[in-house]
């Protein structure tokens, strides 16, 4: 190997012409594209939601009709669920790092990756397509039949679904090859990155679960269209039945949406505190114990919507077999500190404000699954509140909290650490101010998806969008000093916060285009610092690629 | 296969260390795909089972308007079709280069076989309003069979789940065609030997599962 | 890196289970002609079942294969077994408390009008009373 | 109102309300103790453990066994007493009293429609006898809609084609808000009620007197209680046009021509709203009211002929 060339070649500047970008087949290109991709879609969401937010400031009209409220928050939801959500994790920083993580040149089938990418875009152009053509609200639950009463807007938001699910899929069935095919020498199940059993447990959801969204958008479609009677009421059909179809994909994505989370908090808990993680078997087998469980609660969404009290029973005993495993997670994180030796820089700021949300969420996810408890509750800002806390409070936090992990990695060079933050801090206080008061209005009766509401709730909805803005001024905060950093940040070290997992410990920063220069070859696991005392002896930031870990 | 790492065949892409490695992967991978397809079929089976239980008399009456013959004979033909799927995999794993093309086209023309006979079901259909969605309004009478008989409530959901099962299945079998001439075409170049013959494995896996899902929607639509 | 040869099926086997495929297709034809009562659905779906898994044991050649990979197709299968018994749990039980009816309000009305052509005078159903 | 209530719960109005909070609290305040350990232990362990020597690298920690199965045994239990707690008191709300005094109620595109046993429909009020079970026969003639009472912790999805039901026995008199839960369309936040708690003597004369026969006029201005949502009758503009002073007019349309607002046109627009639009609005009015009867209807267009 030549040391001279590790320093200067690097996937980012071996070849800078557009047509290197959009036809790429390099993982990590994929995934900057992806990057990018999400975050416009995060940004076209987030201006959606600031919107609502101010539309309800006051009751009755405030910016907008009651029209467009609702198809604002509708697409603010299909945004943020399918083009947002869905890929974040996986497809960015699942691109990104699976294959470095575990010392492979790429993913098992390059060019689908790359397909996939570019099926994800269609999706979601069809999907914002809808918006010239209107009336796409309802939801993005799309329950029969209002959904096959309104206008043609939702042709585009089903088809733009149903093709986004053929990327989601295809994202999965990669990883899942190039994680049992692909690992480098040494590198048993025992001793893979957390993020890693996360993503795959996630890939296993994607593959399973998003074909019936696919099947179940095809007969909306047919519903909407021809009027084959299956969902429709009017026409003999089960409305109730759509609700099963829905949420037997539903229920299971949203694990698609956490578990990549998990996967993240595990590293920055473990590389933060330089200490193997606790309970490391429990946390990786119960990734892919909860992808599994997920798919047998789905019916706790439809506990008021008529559908048999024995399958309520059922979904609600089911329901806490995952709280279980969950919450002995969020134990293990804490208890990977203990004793550790933990450093507080930006990403771990994120893990520790994770830990926070996201018990908020879990015990709120705990009283919404108690049969006579979800009868006062369902449908109201209290699932609203407990939604957000879980997605935003937990993925979308932990993804910050990866970004910032990796963005050293990703593009070799430093954010500024004192405005990284900062900007923790507004997200996770504006996130609670934004969130918190919805559990309480919630439980005092405010339903969800109201355009106008009763006077009584005027404060809560005022607390409400002022957190809005705080939060909204954290993120952009965020993107202004990540787009400082590549032109005059510091230029990253190649292990800036000392782990062990092998794309710090093996590669170049940025790394080189085909990742490894020789194979690793992997002697202990990902958290096992006490085995790599030598790596901190000096005190020092860890400088040198090694090549083999002993 | 020992020694394909050494000598690096044209067709071992960089990434991967082996012919074996890149052979077991782009078989994990369709096997992961063709559960994707099984999951997308099981929704028309809930469908199916669903409204088949809150209304089988209904269901039982309106099948007896689907002929088991025609049925029977596109399941043999189906089947026929992963006969000599399988007898392609097994000339090409033998090197015999006319066996694998004589199949893959004998597919091709079975899979054809298919769809021409489930055309003839179809259009038999429609000349009698038996239409799925709004449309359906079976009239008139031919073979002594009276269709207006079968114009009875959630007959249609039983018409519309047929073909929306059919409809789904020969969409599969039309890909299928389309793949079988790209990998008969690719065996005619000569690109495949007993070292190198995934693509033809993973087509004959997907024709395969295109026939077992056939093999359910048969008795489930015609017989029962 | 190699392990083991690809197994290659004879074609002796081969033809014997297609063989055994089409004897099977006659049979479940034939046997649907008969009249078993409740017989005719399982009787149906067992040959169903015995098909299928010829084609997937032997064409497809699952028994020579990577485990991992039955062990995908299993996991598969279990899933839509979840989908299907899940979803009956609901629709096999509608109505199993009062908050909700078992039946639609069409089919009722059907009743009831099937009810008022035998025989008129007994159709006083309140259109209120909900049959349980 | 009665039903702003304290912090988080509105007061407790039903009889099975109580049960329904007691189970409330005694999540919220486990889930609170065991919140509070998490976030405190979490922050001792970020300032206690905190990296002073760049060189430190802990060993790890041995597992207590004995810990590790207690954080699995102890929730379950937990847990699975919440949910047969939660279950026990489920099976209650949903089994209504077999002498519950019924009441069918509709829900449409926007509005709740209230029909009693003798005869009397109302549309935004439902009268209820205080002290006594009410059971609550529901359908819904367009989209799915939800019944929800917060001070009676009832709520129920009322499914097009389909009877489902609630019952609650109302614990103090008084007037509570209903809402519609399940989203339904432009004015869906729009679509609330009342439920009036009276005395079982009050709700007796109440139904007597509804239950007179009405001239058609005031008959219409009882209906348009649930047309009132979208149209006014003092001129101003909601979702659909003002009806004051229309009859005899000549409204213009979307499709560029106009039409003579008489009878026929009115009736027509009730019963087949999307044929002919007025000018400035969308075709979005539901058709959901063309199963009102001939008396029903009749009263209404005489109520908006009357309209000055």
């Amino acid at each position: 190997m030549s040391e001279s060339a590790s320093g200067t070649i690097n996937y980012l500047n071996h070849d800078k012409s557009i047509k290197s970008w959009l036809l790429t087949l390099d993982h990590k290109r994929i995934g900057i594209m992806y990057l990018i991709a999400v975050s416009l879609a995060f940004l076209a969401g987030g201006i959606l939601a600031i919107l609502v937010r101010i539309e309800l400031m006051a009751p009755g009209e405030t910016i907008m009709s009651a029209d467009a409220y609702n198809q604002s928050f509708t697409l603010h939801a299909v945004l943020m669920i399918f083009t947002f959500i869905i890929p974040a994790v996986p497809a960015v920083m699942g691109n990104f790092v699976l294959p470095l993580q575990i010392g492979a040149k790429d993913v098992a089938f390059p060019r689908l990756n790359l397909a996939s990418f570019y099926i994800y875009v269609l999706g979601a152009v069809i999907a914002m397509a809808a918006l010239l053509v209107g009336r796409i609200d309802g939801g993005w639950t799309f329950y029969t039949p209002y959904s096959t009463s309104v206008g043609d807007g939702i042709l585009f938001v089903t088809t733009g679904v149903f093709v986004m699910g053929f990327s989601s899929i295809l994202t999965g069935l990669n990883f899942i090859v190039t994680v049992h095919k692909m690992r480098a020498p040494g590198l048993t199940w025992n001793r893979l990155p957390l993020f890693i059993w996360s993503i795959y447990a996630t890939a296993i959801v994607q593959v399973l679960a998003t074909p019936v969204i696919g099947i179940t958008m095809l007969l909306l479609f047919l519903e909407k269209f021809m009027h084959i009677g299956i969902f429709d009421p009017a026409l003999g059909g089960d409305p109730v039945l759509f609700q099963h179809f829905f949420w037997f994909y539903s229920h299971p994505a949203v694990y698609i949406m956490i578990l990549p989370a998990f996967g993240i908090i595990s590293d920055l808990m473990g590389t933060f505190s330089r200490h193997q993680v606790s309970g490391y078997k429990f946390v990786a087998l119960s990734s892919v114990a909860i992808a599994f469980l997920g798919f047998l609660v789905w019916g706790h969404h439809m506990f008021v919507s008529g559908q048999s009290a024995t399958s309520s029973v059922v979904f609600s005993l089911i329901t806490y077999l995952i709280g279980i495993p969950t919450g002995v997670k969020v134990i293990n994180w804490v208890s990977t500190m203990y004793r550790g030796s933990v450093q507080l820089k930006t990403p771990m700021l994120y893990a520790i404000a994770f830990l926070f949300t996201f018990s908020i969420g879990g015990f709120t996810g705990i009283m919404l699954g108690v049969l006579a408890i979800d009868i006062h509750l369902h449908d109201t800002y209290f699932v609203v509140a407990h939604f957000h806390y879980v997605m935003m409070g937990g993925n979308v936090i932990a993804a910050l909290g990866g970004l910032h992990y990796w963005w050293p990695k990703i593009t070799g060079k430093m954010f500024n650490e004192k405005l990284g933050k900062i900007a923790a801090g507004l997200v996770f206080f504006g996130f609670n101010l934004t969130f918190f008061p919805q559990f309480i209005m919630g439980a005092q009766g405010m339903p969800r998806r109201y355009y106008d509401y009763l006077p009584e709730f005027q404060g809560y909805h005022l607390l409400s969008t002022y957190g809005s803005w705080v939060l909204a001024a954290g993120l952009f905060l965020i993107l202004g000093y990540l787009l400082a950093s590549l032109i005059n940040g510091k230029k990253a070290g190649l292990n800036p916060w000392g782990a062990l997992t092998l794309e710090w410990t093996h590669t170049t920063t940025p790394p080189h285009p085909h990742n490894f220069l020789e194979t690793p070859i992997v002697t202990r696991g990902a958290y096992d610092f006490h085995l790599a005392k030598e790596l901190f002896a000096t005190g020092e930031e860890v400088s040198e690629v090694v090549t083999s870990t002993h | 296969m020992a020694n394909a790492h050494s000598d690096h065949p044209a067709h071992l892409q960089h990434h991967f260390v082996s012919s074996e490695q890149q052979f077991d992967a782009a078989k994990m991978g369709m096997w992961l795909f063709l559960v994707t397809e099984i999951l997308l079929f099981s929704g028309m089976f809930v469908a199916y089972i669903v409204y088949r239980t809150w209304h089988p008399e209904v269901f039982a009456h309106s099948a007896e308007l689907l002929d088991p013959f025609m049925g029977g004979l596109n399941t043999i033909v189906l089947l026929a079709s992963s006969f000599t799927v399988a007898l392609g995999i097994h000339y090409a794993q033998k090197d015999n280069k006319k066996g694998l093309v004589i199949n893959l086209i004998l597919t091709f023309l079975f899979a054809l076989t298919f769809l021409v006979v489930k055309y003839f079901e179809y259009t038999a259909k429609f000349e009698h309003g038996v239409f799925p969605g709004a449309a359906f309004d079976p009239h008139g009478v031919s073979h002594g069979v009276d269709y207006a008989l079968y114009n009875i409530p959630y007959a249609r959901q039983f018409f519309s789940i047929y073909f929306v099962m059919t409809g789904i299945h020969g969409f599969h079998v039309l890909v299928g065609m389309g793949l079988f001439t790209w990998i008969t075409i690719r065996a005619l170049k000569g690109e495949f030997s007993s070292a190198y013959y995934t693509p033809v494995e993973n087509c004959g896996l997907y024709w395969h599962l295109v026939d077992i899902i056939w093999i359910f929607l048969f008795p489930l639509l015609y017989l029962i | 890196m190699s392990h083991a040869e690809h197994h290659i099926s004879s074609i002796k086997m081969l033809s014997i289970v297609f063989g055994g495929l089409v004897f099977l297709t006659v049979a479940t034809v034939l046997t649907a002609q008969l009249d078993l009562g409740g017989l005719n659905v399982p009787l149906a779906m067992a040959i169903a079942v015995t098909k299928a898994s010829l084609v997937v044991v032997i064409f497809m050649a699952l028994k020579w294969d990577n485990k991992v990979n039955a062990v995908i197709f299993g996991i598969g299968l279990l899933f839509v077994a979840v989908f299907i018994s899940f979803t009956l749990l609901d629709t096999l039980f509608r109505g199993d408390l009062s908050n909700t009816t078992e039946g639609t309000i069409q089919d009722q009305t059907l009743e009831e009008e099937a009810l008022k052509s035998r025989e008129p005078d007994a159709a006083a159903l309140e259109f209120n009373q909900i049959p349980q | 109102m009665g039903d702003k209530g304290v912090f988080w719960l509105p007061d407790a109005m039903s009889t099975f309300a109580g049960e329904v909070d007691a189970l409330f609290w005694f999540v919220f305040w486990t889930s609170t103790v065991l919140f509070v350990a998490v976030v405190a232990a979490k922050l001792y362990f970020m300032f206690r453990y905190k990296r002073r020597d760049e060189t430190s690298v802990p060993d790890p920690v041995h597992e207590s066994k004995l810990l590790e199965s207690a954080w699995i045994v102890v929730p379950t239990l937990l847990v699975l007493f919440v949910f047969i707690w939660g279950f026990d008191v489920y099976l209650r709300m949903n089994t209504a009293p077999p002498d519950a005094y019924e009441i069918t109620v509709r829900g449409k595109q926007w509005a709740w429609e209230f029909e009693y046993a003798e005869g009397v429909t109302t549309f935004t009020e439902m009268y209820v006898p205080v002290g006594r079970p009410v059971k609550l026969v529901m359908s819904s003639s367009d989209v799915l809609h939800s019944f929800f009472v917060p001070a009676f912790r009832v709520k129920q999805d009322l499914v097009p084609n389909r009877y489902s039901s609630v019952w609650f026995e109302a614990t103090q008199t008084g007037e509570f808000q209903i809402y519609c839960t399940e989203y339904c369309g432009t004015a869906h936040s729009a679509m609330l009620a009342k439920v009036v708690v009276v005395s079982e003597e009050e709700f007796a004369s109440w139904i007597t007197e509804q239950s007179q026969d009405l001239p058609p006029v005031e008959l219409g201005a009882q209906l348009f209680a649930q047309c009132a949502l979208c149209h006014a009758v003092d001129g101003t503009t909601k979702i659909g046009p003002a009806l004051n002073g229309i009859f005899g007019t000549q409204q213009k349309l979307t499709d560029g021509t106009s039409v003579l607002v008489d009878e026929d046109f009115i009736l027509e627009s009730i019963l087949n709203p999307a044929i002919k639009v007025a000018e400035g609005f969308q075709p979005i009015m539901p058709a959901g009211y063309s199963g009102m009867t001939p008396k029903q209807l009749d009263g209404l267009v005489a109520y908006i002929k009357s309209l000055k």
